[in-house]
């Protein structure tokens, strides 16, 4: 076997490990779950805001989704197919926030967002 | 020139090199056959993808003709626009000389690091590597990098110049008539040194030691065994990267093409690029035949002076031994 | 040569290296953090790098399917020109009537830039039934001249008394090609694989011309595509710059270590 | 070694299988077509297949997308080979060439048979493609030159009018120029520039067919241009970029005005986020002239499908296909009804456009630069050069209006 031991096997296998746990990774990862939370400008938790999910390409930017934030101003989208988005939220008399930009490392990835999306307080 | 020690038995006599090595070979007739089936694939790709479309282009240039008519006599009127009334060919053929004229800066460049690194200094396999590493570069790609690298406002090239104190404000490099040529040139000779380098090396690293040991036993300095030794030694070396250098000119294209597209004007058009535009571009393809006779003439006439600078040398363009 | 002091060939060769890698650096430095074409000046350190517009270029062409089309091309490229080029190398090592001609037919046709061959070629192409293929592509490219070249010296600097001895003590000639022969011509052919792959991996106009099916893109063919769709979003189109250059700097660098013997140690050292 | 033996062995079996015959007859029944770098526009594109393979469903639709350096190129060869896209996108007056050699139909007896399909589309823009008396296009997406205003700069400036001349226009420029600012930059491809002669009443050609540019108000207008733009009051970009780096410098906010087609507004809006309807101004250039740069759709004489291939172009360019197109690119179309719907349409969904392409159907009798010279690109490189070294200052404005005009005569009597 002495003939696998050369610069060019390590090298290309080297490669092929490296696709095949990062194929692996995105296997377990790519539900497309996005999680977030409104808030309010005082930072409290907004019930009903909607949110709105655009996506981006290089070429194109269009409308994706909508959902309602529950009583605890969190918001869920299932399924999503995208890598460059956006996420506007807004509700009648709370406010406007956003547009923020997410942008993820392969389409579908599921992501926790930390900062919440807080409304400024305008009508 | 054919090398190896020349002292083969007599039962192969007259034949020099590798003859006779390969069974089958008794026969001075089934020798030459295998000689032709040998020389038979190379033959026939150029044939098909070199000589046949000069012949073509040399047949258009005497006619009218183009994708959508039928072909009719028209004798020298192409050569006579091009000589007498196209000013643009006669810039593009000066353009292309200045290109080609600048290949000896980039082989003296090259010269000079391949005598570097043909020393004993450590990592030199190190410095080859980083210098030959822009040759394998996507021609595409080598365009796009340096069209960034010469932008007026955020370009690095300017960006240096300024913070040096040697301009005020940007230069617009591959607008200007003055400046877009030769950065053109620079982008061309960044990518093909590495080449010319490891061509020299070759050269450079085929000289015996022991000529240099003798010259220097003889009380030679080092300028003088350059001169008397080095230079003339690697002279078919010069000579390839000469050929190299003019056929540079016109694998420059796609150089050419993405970064200024022959413009301002057509101050970085080229022989090759001008013959492009006006055959796909303008339709003319009768023109642009009689251009690419000319050009090719040119460029024979060219190397074989080459040829002559190096010593008549042309057949053994070597790469080793 | 070792009584100078070897630091000036040093930082010579540093000063001239660093301005070789600057264009390198540059590609990758935008191509993580892409570039504002309204700011200056320049930064020349990567402010807060990503790599999203690798991620963006991804899904934006079929990389692999180009990726894939282009080693291919490569692959056959490669393999014709090491076989062909040996052929007719050794062939040219002999003498035969007509070798003169032969030899010059060889330096003409390089002085015919491939840009205007491309109608008369195409008919030729389409009339063999290779248009849209692999081979096709692949064809023009089979057999280079300096490559040829590179062979003939190589095979000239084999001594001849070596096979003759070996013939003398009973060696099978398919064991004097294996075992002598190759052996002594492997810089040879590294440098055959090295150029003929390089040529190949970034050859434009013919494929563009001769591929239809948006299946069949090659590399270059999809960075002009791309080049054409962003030509101001420069961190991604750098990205996909990065993209295409690195596999043909990995075989490089993998190789070149023959390659780079096999240019300047020349054949007489094998 | 033996390693390398197997190797080759290998690659040459590799070589021999890979050998197999191309790709099928060309008779198969199945129409081709070119379009011109809109790779995104595809759920449009779908959408006119979906509609041809109802009158046509036993054919295929094959499409290609070229950017516009390598689309004659592909085209050309496609059509010394006897197998041309049966229909191609083309822009500017590169369908001139193909037109006047005989490589495009004309497409007279069947806008004259469809009177239904032809009521629909402007004459003034269909005439755009009009080459010896014959139609040789029909408008895919149209679009032609206007003068976009930096408001802010122009406040700054105490401007308070929109100029209504080319001296207004000079002068406003030469009080918005300062520092950084410059006041005006125009695009130069193809004859985007024209109207700045049209406006100054020179005049390309005479009726006699031969040039005439070189006038003694040409070379003053010429020397103007040249020492504004040595000012800075005209920049520089404007005699010397392509389209991104004017349309990018406009965006960065420091030039006042901007002549250019309609489609740098949206181009500009994506890269600065200053721009809209209030920041920026659009008017037709004084005088109403403008340069088209309308895109149309050609059938290839060599076309072996020119009935379905003709039926595919009406779909593209009227009735819901060119709603598509309008939506899909954000432009007006050939057909007027169309175009009444897209208005809405914009108004909907994109507001900041709407200003600007309601100046797409104004003046369209003020077209200028869309002359149909059958080498309508040498005279482009025979003039644009001459033009360009003299507004850079290269060279004087009689010497290069003389040279040109020699260069122009001596092509339009070339065969």
């Amino acid at each position: 076997m002495g003939w696998l031991k050369n610069r060019f096997v390590y090298t290309f296998g080297g490669i092929a490990l490296a696709i095949l746990a990062w194929n692996v990774w995105v296997v377990l990862n790519d539900d497309g779950i996005i999680r977030g939370e409104v808030v309010s400008a005082s930072g409290a938790p907004v019930e009903g805001a909607t949110v709105k999910l655009t996506e981006r390409t290089l070429l194109v930017a269009r409308p994706r989704g909508e959902t309602l934030t529950d009583a605890d101003g969190r918001f869920t989208f299932t399924g999503h197919d995208l890598h460059h988005l956006f996420l506007e939220a807004s509700k009648e008399g709370a406010g406007h926030a956003g547009p923020l930009e997410v942008r993820l490392y392969f389409k579908g990835e599921n992501v926790n967002l930390h900062t919440p999306l807080r409304l400024d307080g305008t009508t | 020139m054919a090398g190896g020690a020349d002292n083969a038995p007599a039962l192969e006599g007259r034949r020099r090199g590798l003859a006779g090595l390969i069974p089958g070979s008794r026969k001075r007739s089934r020798d030459l056959a295998l000689i032709w089936l040998f020389l038979a694939p190379s033959l026939a790709i150029f044939a098909i993808y070199r000589i046949v479309p000069l012949i073509w282009n040399a047949v258009l240039s005497f006619q009218f003709w183009s994708p959508y008519k039928p072909a009719e006599f028209a004798g020298l009127y192409h050569y006579e626009e091009m000589l007498f009334y196209d000013d643009a060919f006669w810039q593009t053929l000066w353009n292309t000389l200045i290109f080609m004229a600048s290949a000896p800066v980039g082989i003296v460049f090259a010269l000079a690091v391949a005598l570097l690194v043909d020393t004993n200094i450590r990592g030199r396999n190190v410095y080859r590597t980083i210098f030959f590493m822009s040759y394998p570069v996507m021609t595409v790609a080598v365009g796009i990098i340096w069209q960034w690298l010469f932008n007026e406002n955020v370009g690095l090239i300017n960006y240096v110049l300024i913070e040096l104190g040697i301009i005020d404000r940007g230069i617009p490099f591959l607008e200007s008539f003055d400046w877009a040529l030769p950065s053109v040139i620079l982008a061309s000779i960044w990518q093909v040194i590495g080449f010319y380098m490891i061509i020299l090396l070759t050269g450079l690293q085929s000289i015996p030691p022991s000529l240099y040991e003798a010259a220097a036993i003889d009380g030679a300095n080092a300028l003088q065994r350059f001169r008397r030794i080095t230079l003339p030694l690697i002279r078919p070396s010069l000579f390839l990267c000469f050929v190299v250098g003019i056929i540079n000119s016109f694998t420059a294209f796609d150089l050419i093409f993405v970064m200024t597209g022959g413009g301002p004007g057509h101050a970085t058009d080229l022989l090759i690029t001008y013959i492009y535009s006006i055959a796909f571009r303008l339709s003319k393809f009768d023109y642009a035949a009689a251009i690419t006779v000319v050009n090719f003439l040119l460029f024979l006439a060219l190397a074989f002076l080459a040829n002559r600078l190096a010593g008549g040398e042309a057949g053994a363009v070597k790469t080793g031994g | 040569m070792s009584r100078y002091p070897h630091w000036p060939i040093h930082l010579a060769l540093s000063i001239a290296s660093a301005a070789m890698l600057v264009p390198f650096y540059w590609v990758l430095k935008t191509s993580l953090t892409g570039e504002n074409i309204f700011t200056f000046p320049p930064s020349l350190l990567p402010e807060s790098p990503h790599i999203f517009y690798y991620v963006d270029v991804w899904y934006a062409i079929p990389f692999l399917r180009y990726l894939f089309n282009s080693i291919i091309v490569s692959v056959i490229v490669v393999v014709a020109n090491v076989v062909l080029n040996a052929m007719a190398g050794y062939a040219l090592t002999r003498d035969f009537p007509g070798k003169g001609a032969t030899i010059l037919l060889f330096l003409s046709c390089m002085m015919i830039p491939f840009q205007v061959t491309i109608i008369p070629a195409y008919l030729i192409t389409s009339e063999m039934g290779l248009l849209n293929s692999y081979v096709g592509m692949a064809l023009p490219l089979a057999s280079t001249i300096v490559c040829i070249f590179v062979f003939k010296a190589a095979f000239e600097a084999i001594p001849k008394s070596l096979i003759d001895a070996a013939r003398i003590d009973g060696v099978p000639d398919w064991m004097i090609v294996f075992r002598i022969i190759l052996p002594l011509t492997k810089p040879a052919i590294a440098t055959n694989v090295i150029l003929s792959f390089i040529w190949s991996w970034n050859s434009f106009l013919w494929p563009l011309v001769i591929v239809r099916d948006a299946q069949m893109q090659t590399l270059p063919l999809g960075l002009a595509r791309f080049l054409s769709v962003v030509e101001d979003t420069t961190g991604a189109l750098y990205a996909f710059c990065v993209m295409v250059l690195v596999p043909g700097l990995i075989i490089f660098l993998l190789a070149q270590k023959e390659f780079i013997t096999g240019l300047t140690s020349g054949a007489t050292k094998g | 070694m033996r390693k390398l033996a197997i190797a080759l062995a290998a690659g040459a079996a590799t070589l021999a299988m890979t050998l197999h015959p191309g790709s099928a007859s060309a008779q198969e029944k199945k129409i081709t077509v070119m379009t011109w770098n809109i790779p995104y526009f595809t759920e449009g594109f779908d959408k006119w297949v979906a509609a041809f393979k109802k009158v046509h469903p036993d054919f295929e639709v094959e499409r290609i997308d070229m950017k516009g350096t390598e689309l004659p190129t592909f085209y050309q060869t496609q059509v010394v080979a006897g197998t041309p896209p049966d229909i191609v996108d083309v822009q500017g007056g590169l369908w001139l060439q193909y037109a006047s050699q005989g490589g495009l139909k004309n497409l007279d007896p069947y806008l004259e048979r469809d009177k239904d399909y032809t009521d629909r589309i402007n004459p003034q823009i269909l005439d755009n493609w009009k080459y010896e008396g014959h139609h040789y296009g029909v408008p895919l997406y149209i679009s032609k030159t206007l003068l976009f205003l930096n408001r802010n700069m122009m406040k700054e400036a105490g401007i308070t009018e929109d100029p209504t001349s080319f001296d207004e226009i000079m002068a406003d420029a030469e009080k918005m120029t300062g520092g950084e600012n410059t006041g005006f930059m125009t695009l130069n491809f193809d004859w985007l520039y024209w109207p700045l002669f049209a406006m100054n009443g020179v005049e390309f050609v005479g009726d006699d067919g031969k040039a005439a540019f070189n006038t003694p108000e040409a070379v003053a207008l010429v020397k103007r241009l040249a020492d504004l733009t040595e000012k800075g009051v005209i920049n520089k970009i404007s005699w010397t970029g392509r389209w991104v780096e004017p349309n990018g410098a406009f965006a960065a906010g420091n030039v006042g005005m901007l002549h250019a087609h309609a489609p740098a507004f949206l181009w500009f809006k994506s890269k600065a986020d200053w721009v809209n309807d209030e920041s920026v101004g659009a008017m037709n250039m004084p005088g109403g002239w403008s340069t088209p740069n309308s895109h149309s759709l050609v059938l290839s004489e060599g076309s072996k499908w020119p009935e379905e291939a003709w039926d595919f172009m009406k779909i593209a360019t009227s009735g819901d296909g060119a709603y598509a197109m309008g939506t899909g690119t954000n432009n007006l179309t050939g057909d007027m009804q169309v175009n009444e719907k897209l208005m809405g349409y914009f108004k909907e969904n994109l507001p900041a456009v709407v200003p600007i392409l309601e100046t797409q159907l104004q003046d369209l009798d003020k077209l200028t630069g869309n002359w149909p010279f059958a080498q309508d690109a040498a005279i482009k490189d025979a003039f644009y050069p001459e033009l360009q070294a003299a507004l850079l200052g290269e060279k004087s404005a009689e010497d290069a209006l003389s040279e040109a005009e020699r260069k122009v005569n001596r092509i339009l009597q070339r065969r």
